[in-house]
């Protein structure tokens, strides 16, 4: 199966680099864009079969290595 | 020679890169704020400096690429001006188009500060005129996004063409692995466009042209264009 | 006019425990008000008289250091310290610790580090020309440490090189008894007209007070705040106590403040550090003997809905606060728009001697600045001395390896081995003026652009000889510092220092600390080095276990030509020559 | 509305950062791993209401800045 893995600044976290792509779009005349914020998928191929234990597993490797959870969150998709 | 060297937000190498332009020239570089939409009247080098342009946030050069300079600066070229791009410059010059290919992250993933050597692998160039043919020099690398990339047709024209301008090697000139600490394709260390014109690459030279920091293996690159431009 | 809503009695004394204020320091805050504090007046007093903030355990050992010599210009008390080295040119330089944000997330705790710290240097007018390092970590093998040690070096190195100011020394030590508390020591060096120092004490009735930099969001807003959910009904995980540092905006800052100073718009300038916006303004006004007023609705900000508790205590990063002279708010305005950089006027000075804090119509505090300072606790805390240790007698001692495998062993130990695998990933030569980079020499020595002069500059301690003699260790501390600077040929002129100790309530590492001062007062005293700047990292404990005493020294030293540095390599055919006593 | 924009390295160009994870996730004991890509999420929040002009707008914002497509992929999705 495949995992997707999203990682986020969390809420109140400072995200310079989406604050930086947000000037940036205003700059090239882009109107209306609000807040930005600058995150990382990480696709991961998985030997296993079963959705429900994929999901665990790929949380379980967020957990440990995709997301630093002390600034970041993470949410897990099963495709 | 008049030189211009360009100022991103961020850019923190233009003042190695002036340092070196004035030893060669013996004349100070215009130094250029992004914001300008004009370059001097009789410019003959453009010079896109190494540094960390909008903190090389999203992709190394991407915002730095659609700066209002740019599109002089592109103007420049097309009508056969001297560009060159060094670190965070080459990175410029390819998310412009100006240069094929894109600077992935290094393979280790770690910032890479140290000296590398290089292969001039095409003498002639304004930019290698002073080197020979397959002349080895040393110069500082100080990246994280140095590994040359480019698909199959590109790599393939850039051979044909004999557009490589420099290749990591060891110091005795081999080029092997160990010797590619970013990882590039086929160790691209820096190309040239099709003209000759458009330089891009990674490592510093204008970070060795004084024997009290280690050498002057990155001299000839400035004499070099100071013979070229000089004689244009 | 009117007085700012007081917390209830019996809360306010329970949450200025919490807040880390002991009783008696609590009644001497009701004792200055003459009333209940408000939570952001409560916020202020606590800050203002953390360990961090007044140094209220070291002061009285830290005033017995030796400051002044001819060519200093500024000693401690300042940002950073100002010696005179020629050609009218200062160097303004600091180290500080950044021990506890490291462990608690590396990658950015020691990248803030770096920011940090440069901000005190930039602060007074230079241009930062050098960062160096004091790194101690755990066992390599201890829980977590790896990564530590990863994030650490990488923050670091993300910080230095994105800024484009090099990072050209330091050094790295490994014990266990820094497992859960790793030490992260970082020295800025910068230079400056020696005759455009710019320092932090506001002047001026009326002047205004801006502000410029990064927007304010809930960082690093200290702990307490998280625990009482009241302040945060809206989920507490909200609210991170990371601060992000954001190293683009930092040379953004460099480039805006320089371009500002070469003007004579600027009265007064610091940078906000740890409590930001607190500590700034309660010092520049306190050191200016004038009132300030803040109107905080004025304040950039990142967050909707902060609370003036909230932006008084925020420790967001790359934010400066400064005083200009009148009428050029808009030209400086100018400076700082062009490198897309926040700026607004959030107050102004006032002669009343008190700072008052405006938030939404409503006063949020209003407390007079002289007793904030000299009613500042201070302690002289009961110190024991470290018990002597035996003598060891080196011809007596047995050698059952050998002395090629003993230095094979050596040569191989972790305090021993090769820091390239740091180094490489530090840019040394951004700025083109490195003449001696990390691994080249006993100092780095960096060339001042455009002339011959070099600076040479090092860091150096070693702890264990701290743990078996803290007085010796200190003393052998200042001494390396001024043995690697003469060693690369510059002569040594004066010290930054460090020092990071577990805490000080227990007299065995007061004594640590009295000692280790006594040790480098010593030092100091004979070989003429002055202590311009430093930092003091108390309460270094896990599970109450200290750290090794670890008094980091930061030594600068001058060459009237970096020509004659000097490196280590040897060369083929030289004589070798041993001086002093073996 | 919000945006995102996800971006992925293509098929054949080097992902040594997603190499590396996988690598980490190995060396952590995660078994049947299999291939592993890194790429970027950029949330965007537009002031536009209507759905299809705010994919729009963002796909034109992916092309001109937020993608290289030399090296990468991106897609938009709505919320
Ligand atoms: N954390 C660090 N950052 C940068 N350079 C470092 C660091 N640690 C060590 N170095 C460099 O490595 C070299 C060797 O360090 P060290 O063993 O501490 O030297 P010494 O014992 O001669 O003072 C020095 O040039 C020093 O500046």
């Amino acid at each position: 199966m495949k995992a997707r893995v999203y990682v986020m600044p969390k809420a109140g976290v400072l995200d310079p680099q989406g604050k930086a792509i947000g000037h940036a779009l205003e700059g090239l005349g882009f109107a209306g864009v609000g807040e930005v914020r600058a995150g990382k998928v990480i696709e991961l191929e998985l030997a296993e079969t079963d959705a429900a234990k994929a999901k665990a597993a790929a949380e379980e490797m967020a957990r440990r290595l995709l997301a630093n959870t002390v600034i970041e969150s993470f949410r897990v998709e099963v495709l | 020679m008049k030189a211009v060297v360009v100022v991103f937000p961020g850019t923190n190498r233009e003042r190695d890169m002036a340092i070196a332009l004035e030893r060669a020239t013996g004349r100070k570089p215009v130094m250029l704020f992004h914001r300008e939409t004009a370059l001097p009247a009789g410019t003959d080098l453009v010079v896109l400096p190494g540094g960390f342009s909008y903190g090389d946030y999203l992709r190394c050069g991407a915002m730095a690429a659609q700066s209002p300079i740019m599109r002089e600066v592109a103007g420049f070229a097309a009508k056969g001006g001297h560009v060159l791009g060094v670190c965070n410059g080459f990175q410029i010059l390819c998310e412009a188009g100006l240069l094929p290919g894109a600077l992935l992250r290094n393979a280790s993933l770690r910032f890479l500060s140290m000296d590398c050597h290089m292969r001039v692998e095409r003498a002639g160039t304004p930019y290698t005129a002073h080197w020979q043919q397959g002349a080895v020099f040393r110069a500082p690398m100080a990246h994280g996004d140095g590994n040359f990339f480019c698909d199959d047709e590109t790599h393939a024209r850039l051979v044909a063409e004999n557009l490589v301008a420099f290749r990591y090697c060891t110091p005795e000139g081999t080029l092997t692995d160990a010797a590619n600490r970013n990882g590039a394709r086929d160790n691209i260390a820096g190309i040239v466009s099709p003209n000759l014109r458009v330089c891009g690459l990674m490592p510093h030279p204008e970070d060795l042209v004084d024997p009290l920091m280690g050498g002057t293996d990155g001299l000839p690159m400035f004499t070099s264009l100071v013979d070229s431009l000089a004689a244009a | 006019m009117s007085l700012p809503a007081p917390l209830d009695p019996a809360r306010a004394r329970k949450l200025s425990a919490e807040f880390g204020l002991k009783g008696d320091e609590y009644d001497r805050v009701l004792a200055i008000l003459g009333r209940t504090p408000s939570l952001t007046e409560l916020g202020i007093f606590s800050v203002m008289w953390s360990e961090h903030c007044s140094y209220k355990s070291s002061r009285v050992w830290l005033r017995t250091l030796p400051t002044k010599a001819p060519w200093v210009i500024h000693g401690p008390g300042e940002n950073a310290g100002v010696i005179a080295i020629g050609d009218g040119l200062a160097a303004i330089f600091k180290m500080e610790s950044h021990n506890h944000p490291s462990f608690i997330e590396p990658y950015q705790g020691a990248a803030t580090g770096v920011g940090g710290i440069l901000r005190d240097v930039f602060t007074m007018g230079a241009r930062p020309i050098a960062n160096l390092n004091a790194l101690r970590f755990g066992s390599p093998d201890a829980p977590r440490m790896k990564r530590i040690i990863d994030g650490v070096v990488r923050g670091i190195g993300g910080y230095g090189n994105c800024v484009g100011v090099p990072t050209v020394g330091g050094e790295v030590n490994f014990h266990p008894a820094y497992n859960g508390n790793p030490l992260v020591n970082a020295m800025t060096v910068g230079i400056a007209p020696a005759d455009r120092i710019f320092l932090s004490a506001a002047a001026g009735i009326g002047n205004p007070v801006v502000y410029v930099g990064s927007k304010t969001g809930r960082d690093g807003i200290h702990g307490a705040t998280m625990a009482s959910a009241e302040f945060s009904a809206d989920a507490e995980e909200k609210r991170p106590t990371v601060q992000i540092g954001d190293p683009f905006v930092e040379k953004l800052l460099i480039e805006a403040c320089l371009e500002l100073m070469a003007t004579d718009m600027i009265v007064a300038i610091q940078d906000m550090g740890a409590a930001g916006l607190t500590s700034s303004s309660v010092e520049m006004a306190g050191k200016g003997g004038v009132g300030i007023e803040l109107a905080l609705d004025n304040v950039p900000q990142r967050e909707i809905g902060m609370t003036a508790y909230e932006m008084m205590l925020s420790e967001s990063q790359e934010r400066m606060l400064m005083i200009l002279k009148p009428g050029r708010e808009a030209e400086a305005e100018a400076i700082f728009r062009k490198w897309e950089l926040d700026f607004a006027v959030i107050g102004h000075l006032t002669d009343t001697g008190r700072i008052v804090i405006r938030h939404k119509g409503a006063i949020e505090a209003d407390i007079p600045l002289a007793p904030l300072e000299s009613e500042a606790p201070l302690y002289r805390r009961p110190t024991a001395e470290t018990p002597r240790q035996p003598v060891l007698d080196a011809t007596t001692i047995a050698d059952p390896v050998g002395i090629t495998a003993a230095l094979q062993t050596l040569v191989g130990s972790l305090d021993l081995c090769s820091r390239r695998w740091i180094w490489d990933q530090y840019d040394s030569t951004v700025g083109g003026q490195t003449v001696q980079r990390p691994g080249g020499a006993d100092a780095a020595v960096v060339k001042l652009e455009g002339l011959k002069r070099g600076l040479a500059m090092t860091t150096d301690c070693t702890p264990r000889y701290c743990l078996a003699d803290p007085e010796e260790g200190g003393k052998q501390a200042v001494a390396e510092a001024w043995r690697n600077l003469t060693a690369v040929g510059a002569r040594p002129l004066a010290i930054t220092d460090n020092m990071n100790f577990g805490n000080p309530e227990k007299p065995e590492i007061m004594g640590q600390f009295a000692a280790a001062v006594r040790g480098m007062a010593a030092a100091c005293t004979a070989l003429d080095f002055p202590v311009v700047s430093g930092n003091v990292s108390l309460y270094n404990e896990t599970n109450g276990a200290a750290i090794l005493p670890t008094p980091a020294i930061g030594g600068v030293g001058v060459l009237e030509d970096a020509a004659q540095a000097v490196g280590l390599a040897l060369e083929p055919g030289l004589d070798l020559v041993v001086i002093g006593d073996t």
